[in-house]
């Protein structure tokens, strides 16, 4: 034990290839693999599914093992629906930010399946705290594009008034919270919306939502802390897309465990399960609702998943990750997944896709000419700029009065 | 009217509004079933039940980013942070989310709730105990920053911050809990009982956020202070015997600049008080508007007196404190013929 | 599924007895009863020790298990002798406050055995970033007592210059980092310290230190993530004396889980260990060291103990615990059961216990004497207020001349 | 000499440094294997290795609280705060830790260390890319706030920084990291190729913190500015046509007072300028000061021209920023003869 070698820094270096990094992520549980525990398991027994991937469809579309959620055909219609919808609508913004329409964009390539299917375990009332790559919230709930699209073109009819960056949505409505730029805030922020519903004995539950590499900030712990401590109704999201911006999720402390196993520590049962699995999400989604409907506390999912478009319009990601595994969508596509098993369920067509598709393309022409004409972020009606002194405050007090004559309003 | 000390008061606001709406929910750092290392909170558990008073864990982060999720929901949180120098981990969730949501979300959602403190020196609590942080909050848009400096007005600015529809920063100077601290230290401990602002009504009422007090009327200075200062002012005044009028600011943003100018033109001297590091400190900002404001009105510059640039000591705290010696200086200063 | 009955708030309620809380920690292991794995065994495999108790003394003061340490006779009365001089230099300070001879003080009774086994495992050059009750770090190396008192006495040899309340040391030399009023903070700076270590590729190694009620703080976290991702030799300890002021550890997560299980979703691995077993400690940090020195990256460990005395000074615990709970010593008295052990191992009796008892009480006294005369919080010589403008830079600004000349200096 | 944009010159500096001296790391969110968003980084990893240029996690909290510990080992570690709209995580570690270290200790431990962070708007980043927090720092004590508007400036004050001896922030202003803008914001980029104070030498050098630099000599009004703020006061003596002298403040704290009264003595009239909120911004300090020390040679009342007290706004971006109409406004207004 006397003499010890010098020391040296351990940095994680996942592999390169073409100039670029890998997020070699963990191992993968087959389909059907995973057992379902009740709702009021004791969370000591289900560690292991930390360490598991709770997949539904295997790869001929088949819905095997204990989770394959019991759906009805339209139910699982309105699924494929939703995510191409959004895939649409990002498509769509895509152009029109690179026509200069908007300043900023991002997409949730790949990741539609994870969005789309957890909102349609909520209920009306229920809270989401989403990151920004949650449109899918909106989208599966048929919340109107238009109104998305304003808030991105930063037009005349944007409800945020032309003051966030676009895709930083609001819709209380819709049951989606404001999203701020600041990352991992709204974690801890829904465990607080989830303990004033039961304070107020009320019967709605709440969604956290934050990306792999935001689990580092300091919000991720305070709300474990506050959730393992008060056992609120929320469910704690980690969308782990192997990427935050140019680092893969080995920076954030994924390299030799997973997310999921955070929330032991805190004795927050949780699930880790593939998120590009249409019924994968809905069924874990729905069991972690449910328990958190009874009363029975918070539970953390991990989904799986791949980010497989930049991370946003700034970003360049050839500059940083390997081009071959970008383009081999490592969890494959949720849209094919899903299409995929309804065809084979004799549910879905090839050309019924294609037309939907075609539908969808239009819906969103449509919607976009519809925005378009409510202004864009250089051209055509615009909010005045007294519109920036309010809403500081509920009432404008003096100094902001001043301020706006001062800039001649 | 009963005598209460600030204490009493604080506890009182609570109470009234615990009991009058539902939604007021209380919780910090050893706030519930202890009742608060200041006692501030005493009894509200045992009254209102352990879902709206309670203990938090010690995550100030946490204490303010779930006050931020319930007043989304609709309730109206008063989160109490131990002492204002750890707010600081809280930082964030009150700048960047409690100060901007109704802005970013243009009105989407809201943010009202209390996050009270106590701040301020004299109690030998060195750098970690004694801190006055509120030119942080006062260059926050969104933020309400209020500091009371006797118990009338403490019980009726917390139920009006209580009440408001924005994010309001309550400082509470520690020193003045149990009596109205002048700066004197080497003098006996004056009770609350003895001053005539410790009548604090067992009911409702409010004092309105926004607005200064004359708590001096004088015409040779004007003195802008809060918090412990006001009494440190009087007591300078006193001293020294030089008439001024002495502002009791209550607020700071939004501040009362109508109270300030009258006063102001009417003295042609102003002296700025406060116990925060001089470097941008609140000082400055009241220093630059009333040049701004009153420049032809003034025979001399605004003086300042502050805490020192340095961090608040623990042996040497009645060298750092601006106590009456140093505040009459500036009052002889501010209104010598020269 | 469909309906629910409302919600409602979990709040943590642990026993009331005599007006009082009880802090409900969770059961024991039997001493001995621990395996002992090598040090570089996969922290996959030693999931299950976060939820046992490594203890080495039984009830009867023998030495058993696999954890037992072979120590020499002087070893064993050395640390023995730390523990009761540390007790000593408490009682010593609690009386000199009662005295007013200085503003605050903190004790560490019952917890000696944490601090005092563990600096026996370091070497010249690591370093602690401990907190305010680890007195015993100081004490164990002998560091001189009159140095403390001088500090804690605020008087005019107080190397802090009067500027941190008492308690708040730093000594450099001794491999104790300067502390912090603002609970939390040092945890991640030990992490960085380690860092700088392996990144300079030197041998050196940090322990981290915070108390259960500060885990829940934000630097606990980052530590976490940041020892996670870049494995540099660091300990991080948690001491658990059940106890946060007023607030038992179930309000800080500790209600159905450990501490030590924090580490495990960061694939960090973790020991429980009884923290009044001084062999037992002393094991358990050894084995964290020599972790640290071979490169294999950091190791948490949760020392169970019990706040005996007061939070500190200013605190009193009649109002919110039960004195039952607190007389009882729930893991007895780490001097008793040290001392047990060397008596029923013909190395020490109770005769020698009495005698270094008043030694060290002669010890501290005359220490006391000579820091006195050096000045009080009140009396005697002091510090000039012109110190206080000095090392807030390097080179004192022209702002803080002005200002100290304002101050008549 | 070579032309060199800001992030070039910033780049150069860390090269430079950690050429020289092993201790020098750095680190962030993106640094590493990327080059940082903004490229700053570009490059070192791969001629330093992982060890001494590496990513983070994404916790500002761990970025600052390591590099204290790192800083207390005797490393000499520079962090990178992606944007200074993200530095509130960090600010505690910042306030409570990195100031306070070698007063706390009494020079038992140190934190000699940089904090780098892009600040400021003007490129459409809305509230969470566009702050200015230097408010927040100068109220420190304990911290050197530092601030260039140039590329010359830039490599000379961060090599500074990096050999200080007490903890540097520093800002750069993100609108300048690739043309020197002075707010005409409809005119064609200027590339800083053509700017002379973009030739920046391939070796080291310093630009010492604490001296502000006379940027335009003039005798009818003096402008303090930092930062785009510099350029813009340029552009808008320019559109004015009036005679100012303008000084680049270059570092905030320590303040290079001596600088500003020969200025203000000389002209009697005094504009400040920030992109920062106005209430308690830096610009207090500067107009509380001014009017202290020269307020008998002052004609007019200090001015500020500021951003406005309210979040930074997405497309209401060039009403927000204090653009060189709203300057020009200002100096017209000083300049009077009335
Ligand atoms: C507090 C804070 N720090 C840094 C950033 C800059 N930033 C924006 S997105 C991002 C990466 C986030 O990655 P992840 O959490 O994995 O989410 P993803 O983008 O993959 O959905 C970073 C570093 C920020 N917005 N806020
Ligand atoms: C950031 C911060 N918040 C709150 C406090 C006030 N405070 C001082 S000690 C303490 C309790 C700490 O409990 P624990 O971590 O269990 O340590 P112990 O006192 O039991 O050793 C609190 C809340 C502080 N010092 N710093
Ligand atoms: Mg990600
Ligand atoms: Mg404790």
């Amino acid at each position: 034990m006397a003499e010890h070698t010098p020391l040296s820094l351990h940095v994680p270096a996942p592999p390169t290839e073409e100039g670029g990094r890998q997020s070699s992520s963990l191992p993968f549980s087959a389909a059907g693999a995973v057992r379902r525990p009740p709702v009021d398991v004791d969370p000591r027994e289900i560690r292991d599914l930390a360490f598991e991937l709770i997949r539904v469809l295997d790869d001929d579309g088949n819905a095997v093992g204990e989770w394959a959620p019991e759906l009805d055909v339209e139910t699982k219609r309105n699924g494929l629906r939703a995510m191409m919808k959004t895939r649409a609508f990002d498509s769509r913004m895509m152009k029109m930010q690179r026509q200069g329409m908007t300043s900023f964009y991002m997409q949730c390539t790949g990741e539609e399946a994870v969005a789309c299917a957890f909102q349609s375990a909520l209920r009306k009332g229920d809270m989401n705290f989403p990151t920004y790559r949650q449109q899918g919230l909106l989208i599966a709930q048929d919340w109107p594009v238009v109104d998305m699209m304003n808030q991105i073109l930063s037009n005349s009819a944007d409800r945020m008034k032309g003051r966030q960056l676009p895709v930083m949505y609001s819709a209380r409505e819709a049951g989606f919270f404001s999203i701020s730029g600041n990352l991992g805030t709204q974690y801890i922020q829904a465990v607080g919306w989830a303990m004033a519903s039961a304070i107020r004995n009320d019967t709605k539950i709440a969604a956290a939502w934050i990306g792999d590499g935001s689990t580092a900030e300091s919000d991720f712990h305070a709300a474990l802390v506050f959730a393992s401590v008060y056992q609120p109704p929320v469910i704690l999201n980690v969308v782990n897309n192997q990427w935050a911006i140019s680092s893969p999720q080995s920076i954030a402390g994924g390299e030799k465990t997973t997310f999921a196993a955070r929330a032991h520590g805190y004795a927050i049962p949780a699930l880790r399960v593939d998120g590009n699995d249409y019924l994968a999400v809905r069924a874990a989604s729905e069991w972690a609702a449910e328990r958190a409907r009874r009363n029975l506390g918070p539970t953390m999912i991990e989904w799986v998943t791949y980010r497989v478009a930049p991370h946003s319009t700034s970003d360049d990601p050839s500059k940083y990750r390997s081009k071959a595994e970008e383009k081999g969508w490592p969890l494959g596509d949720p849209i094919e997944r899903l299409k995929t098993h309804l065809i084979r369920t004799g549910e879905w067509s090839e050309e019924r896709s294609v037309q939907l598709a075609a539908e969808l393309d239009a819906e969103m022409s449509a919607a976009a000419s519809e925005a378009r004409a409510l202004g864009t972020l250089h051209d055509g009606p615009r909010l005045s700029p007294a519109t920036m002194f309010e809403d500081v405050y509920k009432d404008m007090p003096r100094h902001l009065r001043e301020q706006r004559q001062q800039l001649g309003y | 009217m009963p005598s209460r000390t600030m204490i009493e008061a604080i506890r009182s606001a609570m109470d009234v509004s615990m009991e009058r709406d539902e939604r007021v929910v209380v919780f910090g750092e050893d706030v519930g079933f202890f009742g608060g290392v200041f006692r501030c909170t005493e009894g509200l558990q045992k009254k209102y039940g352990a879902s709206r008073c309670f203990d938090t864990p010690i995550s100030e982060t946490g204490i303010v980013g779930a006050a931020v999720g319930m007043a989304a929901y609709g309730l109206r949180p008063i989160a109490e942070i131990q002492f204002a120098d750890y707010m600081y981990p809280a930082y964030d969730q009150i700048v960047s989310e409690a100060a901007r949501l109704r802005f970013r979300s243009a009105n989407d959602f809201t943010a009202s709730m209390v996050v009270r403190m106590p701040c301020g020196g004299g109690i030998f609590g060195a750098q970690t105990h004694s801190q006055s942080p509120e030119a942080l909050f006062t260059h926050v848009a969104g933020l309400k920053t209020v500091i009371p400096s006797n118990p009338h007005d403490a019980k009726g600015l917390l139920i009006a911050a209580i009440e408001d529809e924005d994010p309001v920063i309550f400082l509470e100077p520690k020193r003045l809990y149990n009596g109205p601290f002048d700066g004197h230290y080497d003098r006996p401990v004056v009770p609350w009982s003895k001053h005539p602002l410790s009548d604090v009504p067992d009911e409702h009422y409010t004092v309105p956020i926004g607005k200064a007090v004359v708590r001096r009327e004088g015409s040779a200075v004007t003195v802008l202070a809060y918090g412990t200062m006001v009494h440190v002012a009087e007591a300078a005044a006193q001293d020294t015997g030089i008439d001024a009028e002495i502002i009791d600011l209550r607020t700071l943003v939004p501040l009362d600049i109508d109270t300030i100018v009258q006063s102001v033109e009417k003295t042609g001297r102003c002296v700025v008080i406060h116990e925060a590091t001089r470097t941008s400190g609140f000082g400055a900002e009241l220093a630059a508007q009333v040049q701004e404001r009153c420049f032809y009105h003034l025979e001399k510059p605004v003086l300042r007196v502050t805490g020192w640039d340095t961090p608040y000591p623990h042996i040497h705290e009645w060298d750092y404190f601006p106590g009456p010696k140093r505040v009459g200086e500036a009052l002889v200063e501010a209104t010598a013929k020269d």
